[in-house]
C-alpha cells in the first residue's frame, strides 16, 4: 500500500517546468531517495507534497486523502514532517523548545489547559519533555537542550532540524521503525546506503526509478548525475527528510 | 590628522554646547543648581553646564589620539578648546551684536531672552563677551585634555565603564539572595511575601499615590496584555489603545446615567467588557492577521486612530457622548458599600495584575506560548510544524484584547469619565515603549516598564518645559545602555549579549579606546 | 506649634512658617495645546508677582501639565489634593481635564477658579468648589447667532468645528440658536484639528453656498481655515470665529486672509491695570499678550480672586498660618464686583463669575475692532 | 613573508570560548585545507580572518599587515574574499545583481567582465539564470552562484567554506577540479570542507581542528595516510 | 481519521476562502450605495470635484516625498524610523529662516530671479539641514542599536522623535509661524481653470510640490536601481555581514541612506511650508505616519510604491469623504479603511513589496 502517491504532478515557474507531469509514489514503511543534478526540481516536488506550493496540474494523495486543498499546518497534522535544505530553526529558541514545537500537533493542551495547568496538561507536558529528550539522544544532542538553536554549529543544526521533524511522530522512538522516508540527498554513500528504492529526476522528468543497485549501473543516471568517480562517497548536509506515521 | 580630528571633537561639543543654549537649557541649569544650593544668581549653574560640555570636549578630542604623549595631549585639548570655543564666542557674538541692531530674536528662538543672553555676557559688549566666552571654553578643553591624562592613572575609570549588567543579575547575585533562593520553599514564601506586601500596600499609600501607582497598575495589566500580542507572538499592535477604549466605553455607556440611562452593575459590566474586547480583537484579526510584520504595525495603529475618532465624531455623539464624553461613570459596590475610591481601586487594579500576570506565565511556558514563539522566529516553519498560525494569532490578539478591555473598565470608572482624548495614539505607544523598556517577554519587566514609564514623566515634573525633552532623550539613552531592557526574560539577555558580543562591534574595535 | 484652632466645617490648611501657600496652576505646557497652558500660566504668575504674599506668607505657584488629557487632569488633580498646602487651583484649562478633576477637588475641599474651560454644563455639576471666571460656550453661542442674524443680516451659514469638546459644543449651540432666529444652516463640516490643509473640507463647504462660515474652535486651526476659504472658492464669504480663535496670533498666521474675519471676544476694557499687565506680560516672556491665546488675562484672574479670597479668610495663629477650606471657597464665590483684567466679576452662586459683556471683533487692516453695530 | 599568517587567535561567542588559540599560515600560492568535525571552529576560523568576528586575542596578518584595526569591508579590499557557508546569497537581488556585488571592490569594467565571462564558463547555469531572483534558485544553484560571487573580487586569498556543499556528484568533481584550476591562476586559497577525502586530494597542506584547536597539522599527502585523521575524518576504518 | 481531518480542513478553507469575496462585495455595495446617493443628490458641482482632486494630488505629493524616505529606510532596516516626520518639520523650519532671512535683507521680492533664488536656497538649506539631523539621529539614535531586536530601534525612534518635536518647541517656541513665500508664488495665486462655469485656482506652489516630487521620485529610482550605490543598498539590506565580505561599507551605506532620506525629508518640508503655509513643532508628526502609511499602502521598500501610495492617499483623504457623502472629520477612518481594504487583497501593498521571503 502507498501512503505517499503523485499523479502528473507538473509545477511552472513562469516558462521554466521544475516539476514536469511526474507520477511518483512511496509505499508504507519504506525509505525511498529522491536524486537528481542541481536544479532538477527536487525541493519544488518536496514543497508540493507539504502544502508551500501548489502544484498548477496532477493530484497528491497522502493515504488516500487529497492533500492538494490543505495549508502546510493541516499537512503536518496528517502526519507529515520535514526538514529544509537551507536550515530553518527557530534561532531563537532553544534546542529543547525547538523540539517540543515539533511536538505540537501531538498535544492538546488548549487555552484554558494552559492557563489552569490542569493535572492533564501537566501529564502531557511531561510526557513531551521526555519524550524530546529521547529525541535529543537520538541525533546526538544530549545535553544541549538549553542551549539557544542557533549557537549551534552547522552540523548540529541539521540534526536538530531532524529531531524536530522526528518528534512530531505520535510514536515513541522504538516503535519508530515504520517510519516512511523521503530522502532528497546527494550523499552517495547515505543514499545507496539506507534507500530501498531510488527515484532521479533530471529537468522536471524522472529519468530513472529502481533499487540503489539498479541506479548506480544506470548510464543515463551517470551521465546526468553521478559522473565518473561515482562510487566515492561524497560529504553533503542537504538531507530533506519526511517522515509518515 | 589627530588635529582635524580633535578640531571635529570641538566643533561637535561647541555645537552641541550651542543647542544647549538655544534650548534654554542653560537658564534650567541655572536655576536648579539655583534652587539646590540657595543661590540667588542663576549663573553658576548656566556656566557649569557650558564648562562641563567643554571639558567633555576635550576629553573626547584626547581620546581620540592613538597614544597620547604630553604634548600630543595638550595640542588636542588646546585645538578642540579653540575649536569650541570658537563657535561658542561667534555665535554669543553674533546675537548679541543682533539684539543690540534691536533684531528680534525672540521671534524665531524665543530661549534667547535678554535674561538668558546676560546670563553668558555679563552685560559686556558683544566682543567683550565673546572673547571671554572664547578664552574660557579654550581653557575648559585644555582641562579636559588634562584631565584624561591625570585620571588615566586611576584604574577606577575602567571598572566603571564595564559592561552592563542588569538589575535582575545584580540582584540575584547578591549572596543573601543566592542563599535564599536555595533554600526549599524559597518560591512560595516569595509569592506569599509579595501579595501580603501588595495587600498592606493601599494603607500606607495616600490617595495621590494610590491614584498614581493605580495608573501605574492599570498600564501593567496592558503592559501584560500587550506583551502577550508583541512579546510572545510578535505581532507589532500599534493601536492597542482600540480595546482599551473599547473597555472603557463599555462601562461608560453601560452604566452612566448620560447619554443611555442603562445604569448597569459594575461586576457585570466588567465581563462585558472583557468579552466585548476580545471579540473586537477577533474581528479586527481575521481579515488583517494573514498580513505579516509591519504591515500590521500600520493597520492596528490605523484601527486604534479609527475608534478614536469614531468615538468623538459628529456621527456617534449621540451614542458615545462625542468630544465631551461620558460622565458619572459607575463604580463597583460590594454589599450595598460603595467601595469605588481609589483605595478600593487599587486592589481590585492588583486582583487584576495578579490574575493577568498568573494567566500570561501560565501561558508562556504552555504549547500554546511554544507555538507562538515560534511563530514569532520563523512563520512558514511554524506552520510546517503544524501550528495553525490564524488561530494561534487569533487567540493571542483576543487575549491581549481581553485584558486591555479590563484595564479600560477599571480605567473609565475609577475616573469617573471618560473621552475620546484619553485614547491617543500616544497611550499604545506607551504601551509598547514600557514592554519593551521594560524587557520584552519578562512578566516582571512590564513592572518595571510601568514603573518607569508612567513613573518618570511624574518625576520628571520639575524639569518644567523639559520634561518631554528629557523623556525622549532617556528612551533613546535607555535602549543604547539596555536594549534587552530593565529586567529581561533570560532568554531575551542571552539573545542580545551574544549578538552584541558577536558583531563585534567593528566600529569599537578600530578606535584606540577599546584596543584588542 | 501650638494646636491651631479651626472651626471650619471642611477643615482648614495650616501653613507653618517658612512654607509657602500653594496654589496651582494646571494646564497644557506641553503637548499639542501647550500655546494654552503656557500662556495662561504666564498670566497666573504675573497675578502672583504682583501679590506675592499673604500676611507675611509668601504664594507659590505650582505649575502641573495635563497635555490636555482629562487622564493627566486626574493625575494632577490627585497629586494637588494630596498636599495640604495646596488650598486653591487656577485651573483646569480643559473642560475634559475639568471634568474628571472637579469631583477630586470636591473632596479635597480645594477652591477651583478655571481661566477657560467653558463647557456650560460644568457649572451644573452641583460643585461647592468649582467657579470660572471665563463665560460658558452657551452665552457666546447665544450671542453670535444672534449677532449674525440681526446685525450683519446673514441667513445662511455653514458650520465648522474642530471636533473638540469646545469647538464642537460651541458650534453646535450657535447652530441650534441660529436656527431659532430663522436662519438655515447650509452644511456642517467638522475637521480634524491640527493640520495644515482643509482646502477639501472648505471646497465641500463652499459647494453649499453659504453667506458666512462660522468656526468653533482656536486660533491655529482657523487662520488655517480663512488663508485656504479664497482659493476654496469661498472667496468673499466671511469666516466667523469665537473667543478661542481672537488673538493677534490669529491674524499673524492668516496675514492679509485674515481681513474681515470676525470673532468674540469678552471685552477687556482699556483700563490702566491692562495696559500694565500687557507691558509686563511682554517684558517678561517677550511675545506679546495674547500671541498665545485670548486666555492670559483669565488666568491672571483667576489667580487675583483666589489670592484676594486666601488674603479675606486667612488668619494667623501664632507663627503659622490658618486658611480656612470652606470659608475659602465661600469667600471665592461670593466675589462680587471685582474689578479684574476682563472686567467687573461678579460670581453667581453656580460659579459663574465672567463678566457677561460680549463683543464681536472684526479684522480691519491687520487689526481687531470692534465688529459694526455694538 | 607568508600570504596569511593568523598566530594564536582566541575567539568567543558571547562567554563561548570557540578558538583557543589558533596558529596557522598559508602561503602565498598554496591550496590549505582546515578538516575536522562538528563544531571544531573551521567557520569561525574563517570568520576571525574576515573580520566578521574580531578576536579577542592574537594576530592575524596579511603579507605581514595586521588586519586587527581594518573593518571587514576593508579587508576585501586587501584581496581577501570568501564563500560563506549556508551560501548566504543575496536572495532579492538577481544572480547578475549578485555577480556584480562580488566585485564590488573592483572598478575596472572591462576586467569585471572577463572575471564574469569565466564565472559564466564555470557555471554555464547561472548564465542561463542571470536574471532569476537568487532566492529562488535551487540549492546547488545557490551554491554555484556564491563561489562565483567569491571569484568576483578576484581575490588574492580565497576563504572557501564547504563549497562543494549540495552539489550533485558530477559537479562536485568538476569544482574541485576547477579550485585546483583557479588556484594554479595565482589565487590562494584556504579550503573547509566536510569532504575532507576530497579536500586533501587537491590541497598541498592541511590542519586539522578539534574543539577549538588545532590538533594536526601536516603536508595533505601525510594527512591522508594518517591513521587517527582516517579514522575520524575521512570515514575510512 | 483521516477523513475526518480532510472534512475540517476543507471546510475551514472554505471559510478562508469566502471572507475575502464577501469583504469586497459588502464594501462595493456599500460604496456604490453611497456614491449614488451623494451623485443623484448632485450637492457638488464638477468644480467641486476638480477642487478636492486637486488637494488630494498635493497633499498626496507631499506624502510621496516624505514615504519616499521612510520606505528606503525601511527597506534597508527594517525599521520605521518613527522621527521621520520630525525630521520634517526642521527642514521646514530650516526653509523658513532662510526665506525670513532674504525678506529681511529685502532680496526675496526684488524680481523674478531674486526669488527664484530665494526658493532653491530655502531647498537646499532645508535639505542640508534635515539631512544633517537624519545622519546625527541615524548615528546617535539608530547605529548602537543595529543588532538589537528589530523593536528595539522602534522605541529609540520614538524616543528621537518625542525629543526633536520638544527642541523645536522649545527654540522655536509653540507659536506657529507663516511661510514668506516670494509674491509670485504667493500661495493663492496661480492659474485658473474654469470647470462647469466656475472658477477653480490651481497654485503655483501646487503644481511645484506635484513636480518636484515625480523628478524626486525618478531621481531616486534610478539611484537606488540603477546605481552601485543603489545595489549596495539592496545588498546591506539584506544581509550586512554578507555585504561587508563584498566590500562594501556597512555603516557608510547605512549613512548614506539616512542622508538621502534626510534631504528628501527636508525638501517635503520646504514644499510644506510653501503651499501649505503653516509650520509648527508638531507639524511632521501627523504627515510622517500617512507617509508610513502610504509607503506600506505602494508596497514597502518600493520607490514607485511609496509614491503611488502617497498620491492615492492623499486623494482618498481629499474626495472620498465627499463621494461617500461623510464628513471631512472622518477622512482619516477613510483613508485607514482604504489601507486595510488593499492589504486584504494585496497583501504586500498595490506595487507589492520589493522584499520576498525566504526560500523553503
Ligand atoms: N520561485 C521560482 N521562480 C523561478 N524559478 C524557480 C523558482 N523556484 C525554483 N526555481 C527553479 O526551478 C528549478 C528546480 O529547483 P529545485 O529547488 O526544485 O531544485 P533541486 O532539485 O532541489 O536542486 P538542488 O539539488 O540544487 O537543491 C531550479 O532551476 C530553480 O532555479
Ligand atoms: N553564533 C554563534 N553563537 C554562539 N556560539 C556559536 C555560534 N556559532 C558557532 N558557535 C559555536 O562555536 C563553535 C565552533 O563552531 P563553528 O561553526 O566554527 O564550527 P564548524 O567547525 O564550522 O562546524 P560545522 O562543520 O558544523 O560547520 C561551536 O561550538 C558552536 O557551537
Ligand atoms: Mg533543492
Ligand atoms: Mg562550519
Amino acid at each position: 500500500m502507498n501512503i505517499l502517491a503523485a499523479h502528473k504532478v507538473t509545477k511552472r515557474f513562469g516558462g521554466l517546468v521544475a516539476v514536469d507531469a511526474l507520477d511518483f509514489t512511496i509505499p508504507q514503511g519504506s525509505i525511498v531517495s529522491l536524486i537528481g543534478p542541481n536544479g532538477a526540481g527536487k525541493t519544488t516536488f518536496f514543497n508540493c507534497i507539504t502544502g508551500f506550493y501548489r502544484p498548477e496540474d496532477g493530484s497528491l494523495f497522502f493515504n488516500d486523502v487529497s492533500l492538494t486543498a490543505l495549508r502546510p499546518d493541516q499537512i503536518t497534522a496528517m502526519g507529515i514532517a520535514r526538514t529544509y535544505q537551507n536550515i530553518r530553526l527557530f534561532a531563537n529558541m532553544t534546542v529543547m523548545e525547538n523540539v517540543l514545537v515539533g511536538q505540537h500537533t501531538r498535544l492538546k493542551t488548549g487555552m484554558l489547559g494552559a492557563i489552569l495547568r490542569s493535572p492533564r496538561a501537566r501529564q502531557e507536558e511531561a510526557e513531551a519533555l521526555e519524550k524530546a529528550q529521547e529525541m535529543l539522544r537520538f541525533v546526538g544532542l544530549a545535553g544541549r537542550g538549553d542551549w539557544m538553536a542557533k549557537n549551534l554549529p552547522y552540523g548540529d543544526q541539521r540534526r536538530l532540524e531532524i529531531a524536530r521533524a522526528l518528534a512530531s511522530k505520535p510514536t515513541r522512538l522504538r516503535d519508530a521503525l515504520g517510519l516512511t522516508i523521503l530522502l532528497i540527498e546527494h550523499h552517495m554513500r547515505v543514499v545507496m546506503g539506507i534507500s530501498d528504492r531510488v527515484t532521479v529526476l533530471d529537468y522536471g522528468v524522472q529519468i530513472a526509478e529502481g533499487t540503489p543497485a539498479e541506479i548506480q549501473g544506470n548510464p543515463r543516471v551517470i551521465e546526468a548525475y553521478l559522473g565518473r568517480g561515482a562510487a566515492s562517497g561524497l560529504g553533503q548536509k542537504t538531507a530533506v527528510v519526511a517522515a509518515a506515521a | 590628522m589627530n588635529v582635524r580630528l580633535a578640531s571635529r571633537e570641538g566643533l561637535l561639543t561647541g555645537f552641541i554646547n550651542l543647542c544647549c543654549i538655544l534650548l534654554g537649557l542653560t537658564g534650567l541649569a541655572g536655576t536648579m543648581v539655583g534652587g539646590w544650593f540657595h543661590l540667588s544668581s542663576r549663573q553658576p549653574g548656566a556656566w557649569l553646564l557650558l564648562l562641563g560640555i567643554a571639558v567633555w570636549g576635550g576629553v573626547r578630542a584626547v581620546r581620540r589620539v592613538p597614544d597620547p604623549s604630553r604634548n600630543k595631549t595638550l595640542i588636542a585639548g588646546l585645538v578642540a578648546g579653540v575649536m569650541h570655543g570658537l563657535t561658542l564666542a561667534v555665535s554669543l557674538w553674533l546675537i548679541s551684536t543682533l539684539l543690540d541692531a534691536g533684531a528680534e530674536v525672540r521671534k524665531w528662538l524665543v530661549q534667547l531672552t535678554p535674561e538668558a543672553i546676560r546670563l553668558l555676557t555679563f552685560g559686556l559688549s558683544p566682543v567683550a563677551a565673546a572673547a571671554l566666552m572664547f578664552v574660557v571654553m579654550t581653557t575648559a578643553g585644555l582641562v579636559g585634555a588634562l584631565w584624561v591624562r591625570a585620571s588615566e592613572r586611576y584604574p577606577w575609570q575602567r571598572t566603571l565603564s564595564k559592561g552592563p549588567t542588569t538589575v535582575r543579575t545584580r540582584f540575584l547575585a547578591l549572596p543573601a539572595v543566592q542563599n535564599f533562593m536555595q533554600r526549599k520553599h524559597s518560591q512560595q514564601i516569595l509569592w506569599g511575601g509579595g501579595l501580603l506586601i501588595l495587600l498592606f500596600f493601599p494603607f500606607v499609600l495616600g490617595q495621590y499615590w494610590n491614584y498614581t501607582l493605580g495608573t501605574v497598575g492599570i498600564y501593567v495589566i496592558l503592559g501584560l496584555g500587550l506583551n502577550i500580542v508583541v512579546g510572545f507572538a510578535g505581532l507589532l499592535d500599534l493601536g492597542y489603545v482600540a480595546f482599551f477604549a473599547i473597555g472603557a466605553y463599555i462601562v461608560a455607556i453601560l452604566t452612566a446615567p448620560a447619554p443611555h440611562g442603562i445604569m448597569m452593575n459594575f461586576w457585570l459590566v466588567v465581563p462585558i467588557g472583557i468579552v466585548l474586547a476580545a471579540l473586537a480583537g477577533v474581528l479586527l484579526g481575521i481579515p488583517v492577521l494573514r498580513m505579516r510584520g509591519d504591515y500590521l504595525a500600520i493597520v492596528t495603529l490605523g484601527f486604534g486612530e479609527i475608534i478614536r475618532i469614531l468615538s468623538k465624531s459628529d456621527a456617534l455623539t449621540d451614542f458615545t457622548g462625542g468630544p465631551r464624553g461620558i460622565r458619572s461613570v459607575g463604580g463597583p459596590g460590594l454589599f450595598g458599600f460603595d467601595v469605588s475610591s481609589e483605595f478600593y481601586f487599587m486592589y481590585i487594579i492588583i486582583l487584576g495584575i495578579v490574575l493577568a500576570a498568573y494567566v500570561t506565565l501560565h501561558l508562556q511556558q504552555s504549547r500554546v506560548g511554544r507555538a507562538w514563539m515560534a511563530m514569532r522566529e520563523d512563520e512558514d516553519v511554524a506552520q510546517a510544524v503544524g501550528i495553525y498560525t490564524l488561530q494561534y494569532k487569533l487567540l493571542a490578539f483576543a487575549t491581549g484584547a481581553a485584558l486591555a478591555g479590563f484595564s479600560g473598565v477599571i480605567f473609565a470608572s475609577r475616573n469617573k469619565f471618560t473621552g475620546p482624548e484619553d485614547f491617543t495614539l500616544l497611550v499604545s505607544i506607551n504601551v509598547l515603549c514600557l514592554v519593551i523598556i521594560g524587557g520584552m517577554g519578562s512578566i516582571p519587566g512590564v513592572v518595571a516598564g510601568a514603573l518607569v514609564l508612567k513613573g518618570l514623566p511624574e518625576i520628571l515634573r520639575q524639569l518644567a518645559d523639559y520634561r518631554m525633552l528629557a523623556f525622549g532623550a532617556l528612551l533613546i539613552l535607555m535602549m543604547i545602555v539596555r536594549p534587552e531592557g530593565l529586567w529581561p526574560s533570560t532568554r531575551r539577555q542571552m539573545e542580545l549579549h551574544e549578538r552584541a558580543e558577536q558583531s563585534g562591534e567593528p566600529d569599537a574595535g578600530s578606535s584606540p579606546e577599546t584596543g584588542p | 506649634a501650638p494646636a491651631v484652632k479651626c472651626d471650619d466645617e471642611w477643615g482648614c490648611a495650616t501653613i507653618q512658617k517658612g512654607q509657602t501657600i500653594k496654589i496651582g496652576y494646571v494646564g497644557p505646557t506641553t503637548g499639542d495645546y501647550s500655546n494654552f497652558g503656557i500662556d495662561i500660566s504666564r498670566g497666573a504668575e504675573l497675578a502672583v508677582k504682583e501679590h506675592p504674599s499673604v500676611k507675611g506668607f509668601n504664594i507659590e505657584m505650582v505649575v502641573e501639565d495635563t497635555q490636555g488629557t482629562p487622564e493627566q487632569g486626574a493625575a494632577v488633580a490627585n497629586k494637588l489634593a494630596a498636599d495640604p498646602q495646596v488650598v486653591a487651583v487656577d485651573g483646569h484649562t480643559f473642560s475634559g481635564s475639568t471634568e474628571v478633576a472637579i469631583p477630586i477637588y470636591d473632596k479635597a475641599h480645594i477652591v477651583m477658579m478655571s481661566p477657560s474651560a467653558t463647557n456650560p454644563s460644568l457649572t451644573k455639576l452641583g460643585s461647592a468648589v468649582f467657579n470660572r471666571v471665563v463665560f460658558h460656550d452657551e452665552m457666546q453661542g447665544k450671542f453670535a447667532a444672534n449677532y449674525i442674524y440681526n446685525q450683519l443680516g446673514v441667513r445662511k451659514i455653514a458650520v465648522m468645528h474642530d471636533g473638540g469638546a469646545y469647538g464642537k459644543g460651541l458650534a453646535d449651540m450657535t447652530a441650534g440658536f441660529f436656527k431659532d432666529l430663522g436662519g438655515t444652516i447650509v452644511g456642517t463640516e467638522p475637521i480634524t484639528p491640527g493640520e495644515t490643509d482643509y482646502s477639501a473640507p472648505l471646497a465641500a463647504v463652499a459647494a453649499t453656498g453659504p453667506e458666512l462660515v462660522y468656526f468653533g474652535g482656536y486660533d491655529a486651526d482657523a487662520a488655517v481655515l480663512a488663508s485656504q476659504m479664497a482659493s476654496a472658492g469661498l472667496k468673499g464669504v466671511t469666516f466667523f470665529g469665537c473667543d478661542g480663535t481672537y488673538g493677534k496670533n490669529f491674524i499673524d498666521l492668516a496675514g492679509e486672509a485674515s481681513e474681515g474675519a470676525f470673532s468674540t471676544y469678552v471685552p477687556i476694557p482699556e483700563s490702566a491695570a491692562f495696559a500694565k499687565f500687557k507691558a509686563d506680560y511682554e517684558a517678561a516672556y517677550g511675545d506679546p499678550q495674547g500671541k498665545l491665546s485670548p486666555f492670559s488675562p483669565h488666568g491672571h484672574d483667576a489667580m487675583s480672586i483666589l489670592i484676594d479670597a486666601i488674603e479675606k479668610v486667612a488668619t494667623q495663629s501664632g507663627s503659622s498660618l490658618i486658611i480656612p477650606r470652606k470659608a475659602l471657597a465661600d469667600a471665592a464665590r461670593s466675589t462680587k464686583d471685582y474689578q479684574g483684567l476682563t472686567g467687573t466679576l461678579t460670581c453667581s452662586d453656580t460659579g459663574e463669575c465672567a463678566a457677561a459683556a460680549v463683543q464681536f471683533m472684526v479684522v480691519k487692516d491687520g487689526d481687531w475692532v470692534k465688529g459694526p453695530g455694538q | 613573508m607568508a600570504m596569511l599568517e593568523v598566530e594564536n587567535i582566541h575567539s568567543y561567542y558571547g562567554n563561548i570560548h570557540a578558538l583557543k588559540g589558533i596558529s596557522l599560515t598559508v602561503e602565498e600560492g598554496e591550496i590549505v585545507t582546515l578538516i575536522g568535525g562538528n563544531g571544531a571552529g573551521k567557520t569561525t576560523t574563517l570568520r576571525s580572518i574576515t573580520g566578521i568576528l574580531k578576536p579577542r586575542q592574537g594576530h592575524v596578518r596579511l603579507e605581514g599587515e595586521e588586519l586587527a584595526p581594518y573593518k571587514p569591508h576593508q579587508i576585501v579590499y586587501k584581496g581577501v574574499a570568501m564563500v560563506p557557508e549556508g551560501r548566504r546569497i543575496f536572495a532579492r537581488l538577481s544572480v547578475s545583481e549578485n555577480l556584480d556585488m562580488g566585485a564590488y571592490s573592483r572598478n575596472s569594467k572591462s576586467e569585471i567582465k572577463a572575471d564574469l565571462e569565466r564565472v559564466f564558463e564555470l557555471f554555464p547555469r547561472l548564465k542561463e539564470r542571470r536574471n532569476q531572483v537568487g532566492g529562488t534558485l535551487s540549492g546547488g544553484e545557490q551554491q554555484m552562484l556564491a563561489t562565483g560571487r567569491a571569484l568576483m573580487a578576484h581575490p588574492r586569498l580565497l576563504l572557501m567554506d564547504e563549497p562543494s556543499m549540495g552539489l550533485a556528484p558530477v559537479l562536485v568533481e568538476s569544482i574541485f577540479e576547477k579550485i585546483t584550476e583557479i588556484n594554479k591562476e595565482g589565487t590562494t586559497i584556504l579550503l573547509v570542507e566536510q569532504n575532507a577525502l576530497m579536500a586533501l586530494s587537491i590541497a598541498n597542506r592541511g590542519y586539522v581542528l578539534q574543539t577549538g584547536e588545532i590538533i594536526l597539522h601536516d603536508t595533505a599527502e601525510a594527512l591522508r595516510t594518517n591513521e587517527v585523521v582516517r579514522k575520524a575524518y575521512l570515514g575510512i576504518t | 481519521m483521516a477523513t475526518a481531518v480532510q472534512t475540517r480542513a476543507k471546510r475551514t478553507f472554505r471559510i478562508g476562502r469566502l471572507i475575502r469575496p464577501a469583504i469586497g462585495v459588502v464594501v462595493a455595495v456599500f460604496v456604490l450605495w453611497r456614491l449614488y446617493t451623494v451623485l443623484a443628490s448632485q450637492s457638488f458641482g464638477p468644480d467641486t470635484w476638480v477642487r478636492f482632486a486637486i488637494s488630494g494630488l498635493v497633499l498626496g505629493s507631499v506624502y510621496a516625498v516624505i514615504a519616499l524616505g521612510y520606505t528606503l529606510i525601511y527597506g534597508i532596516l527594517f525599521m520605521i524610523n518613527f522621527a521621520h516626520g520630525d525630521v520634517m518639520m526642521l527642514g521646514a523650519f530650516a526653509g523658513y529662516f532662510t526665506l525670513e532671512a532674504f525678506n529681511g535683507a529685502g532680496f526675496l521680492n526684488k524680481n523674478l530671479p531674486s526669488a527664484i533664488i530665494s526658493v532653491v536656497v530655502a531647498f537646499i538649506v532645508g535639505m542640508s539641514v534635515s539631512l544633517v539631523i537624519s545622519i546625527a539621529l541615524e548615528r546617535i539614535a539608530y547605529r548602537p542599536l543595529r543588532t538589537a531586536p528589530r523593536l528595539v530601534p522602534l522605541i529609540s525612534a520614538i524616543g528621537a522623535s518625542l525629543f526633536l518635536e520638544n527642541v523645536a518647541q522649545l527654540t522655536f517656541g509653540v507659536a506657529r509661524h507663516t511661510y514668506t513665500n516670494p509674491e509670485v508664488i504667493k500661495r493663492n495665486i496661480g492659474w485658473t481653470l474654469m470647470v462647469g462655469g466656475k472658477e477653480v485656482l490651481v497654485a503655483y506652489t501646487g503644481v511645484l510640490t506635484f513636480v518636484l516630487s515625480l523628478l524626486l521620485m525618478i531621481g531616486l529610482y534610478i539611484l537606488v536601481q540603477r546605481t552601485k550605490m543603489g545595489k549596495a543598498m539592496r545588498a546591506v539590506a539584506e544581509d550586512k555581514d554578507t555585504a561587508a565580505l563584498m566590500g562594501i561599507d556597512v555603516d557608510g551605506v547605512i549613512a548614506n541612506t539616512f542622508a538621502i532620506s534626510g534631504a528628501l525629508a527636508g525638501a517635503a518640508g520646504v514644499m510644506w511650508g510653501l503651499h501649505m503655509g503653516v509650520i509648527y513643532h508638531y507639524v511632521g508628526f501627523i504627515p510622517g505616519i500617512k507617509a508610513f502609511t502610504a509607503a506600506v499602502l505602494g508596497g514597502i521598500g518600493n520607490v514607485p510604491g511609496a509614491m503611488l501610495g502617497g498620491l492615492v492617499l492623499g486623494i482618498v483623504e481629499a474626495v472620498a469623504p465627499a463621494a461617500l457623502g461623510m464628513p471631512f472629520q472622518l477622512k482619516d477612518v477613510l483613508a485607514f479603511s482604504i489601507l486595510v481594504l488593499v492589504l486584504i487583497f494585496r497583501p504586500t501593498g498595490i506595487l507589492g513589496e520589493v522584499l520576498s521571503g525566504k526560500k523553503a
